[in-house]
């Protein structure tokens, strides 16, 4: 699975992009925040506050329960500040 | 139409493209935002626009399909750029083409609101204190709520959606 | 600024000096109104536009000076053409300037509502029927009556004059 | 005074501008309009139904109880169509 960060996520977690194997027991968004959250203090961080995390799977707005695949490109962003 | 672009854009044209061919085009209806020169108290050198390119052009399509969907629309275009850009430089423009002014008008406003709150771009400041993520705006959020549809209660799509009186004009 | 003229005007030339040396301004809003090629089921070769020259500039200078009164504007410009006018040609534009998107877009149409209704110009028509002057529309008066004020209510009179919810952005 | 006519209005009266001297009796717009239409068919007809009818007073809207003097410009015109 691919996952891109955009804003200051993608500076909290210093990735911007990354292609990780998820492990059986993570299928839904809110899995993989939790299990990125414990790999690393600085994903951790980036997750501390939902309220301001934006999620899309496969380039569309999606919520914390959106089930995932193994081809999904799972994108977290803060809130939008365009236009 | 909608372009995703770093390039600077020319409003006059991009207009003109809108009504030329299409008699039936009485009003075009523009939004231009521009960067302004001020954050606070504190002068901006430059804003940095950076956006998620593959889901980007997807959603500024599916708003447009919308936005004629639920107004008379003629033509349409949509153009945000990114990258660096200076105070007084273009970041974007909405332009809607219709035999009906007020059509125009509230489709207008209707895609910037869209674009304000869904659009995936996020901008950076910098100031001579430093650079900085702006924050989005719980007004934003406000403002598109206005055009949440009520088809349910058997309300036309648009000027029910505004709130204006039934009177209101086409 | 008003301008009446004979003249067509470029329209991105215009929208730029409303922006030029104003750093504060955030967002543009414009309409531009064109002859359409129809009138009903008749085709229309050109339109004339009449209007009482003495009064008009007076008019349009209250009308600015009411939008500019009503809406934080840094900016606004009114171009009004009159003489013959073919499909296509551009009539009418209207722009203005502010930091604040919705002051622009509110302030722009209240003064095209307006000039609908209030502007002393009076349209002909020509088509292969012969020639007949345009009736004033009901809509257009219904139009305008949104902008009524409500300050005996004790309302701030942008917003809700429109009709929007009260959390709407400004 | 001054009088000005525009678009069906100036083609009914057959006029576009006219300076005329009001007499004694004729002090408000209701007045000129009766004045007028008295003079001539052609008025008779422009003014037939009111409700069509504007009237500015030195280039500000006025209605038919609007009090004239002798300096003054009237203009008689449709609702209007501009824009």
């Amino acid at each position: 699975m691919k996952i891109v960060y955009f804003a200051w996520l993608r500076e909290k977690t210093g990735v911007s992009e990354e292609t990780v194997s998820l492990p059986d027991s993570v299928n839904d968004v809110r899995g993989l925040i939790e299990w990125l959250g414990a790999k690393d203090p600085g994903y951790a961080d980036a997750f501390d506050d939902l309220a301001v995390v934006r999620v899309a799977v496969n380039q569309e707005y999606a919520n914390l329960d959106a089930q995932l695949g193994p081809g999904d490109e799972v994108a977290f962003f803060p809130p939008v500040t365009g236009g | 139409m909608i372009r995703v672009q770093r390039e600077d854009f020319d409003v006059g044209a991009e207009l003109d493209r809108l009504s030329a061919d299409r008699g039936s085009v009485g009003g075009l209806c523009a939004f231009v935002g521009l960067v302004r020169d001020m954050s606070g108290r504190r002068a901006i050198s430059a804003i940095e626009l950076e956006h998620y390119p593959s889901m980007t052009e997807r959603a500024l399509e599916q708003i447009e399909a919308e936005a004629t969907e639920r107004w008379p629309l003629d033509a349409s275009i949509v153009i945000h750029r990114f990258g660096r850009l200076e105070p007084g430089e273009r970041i974007v423009l909405v332009g809607t083409a219709s035999a009906h002014r007020q059509a125009a008008f509230e489709a207008c406003e209707f895609i910037v609101d869209w674009l304000k709150t869904k659009a995936p771009f996020w901008k950076r400041e910098h100031t001579d204190a430093g650079t900085r993520w702006v924050d989005a705006r719980a007004s934003d959020s406000a403002a598109l709520a206005r055009w949440d549809r009520e088809d349910a209660a058997g309300h036309g799509p648009s000027v029910r959606a505004r709130g204006a009186p039934k009177k209101a004009a086409e």
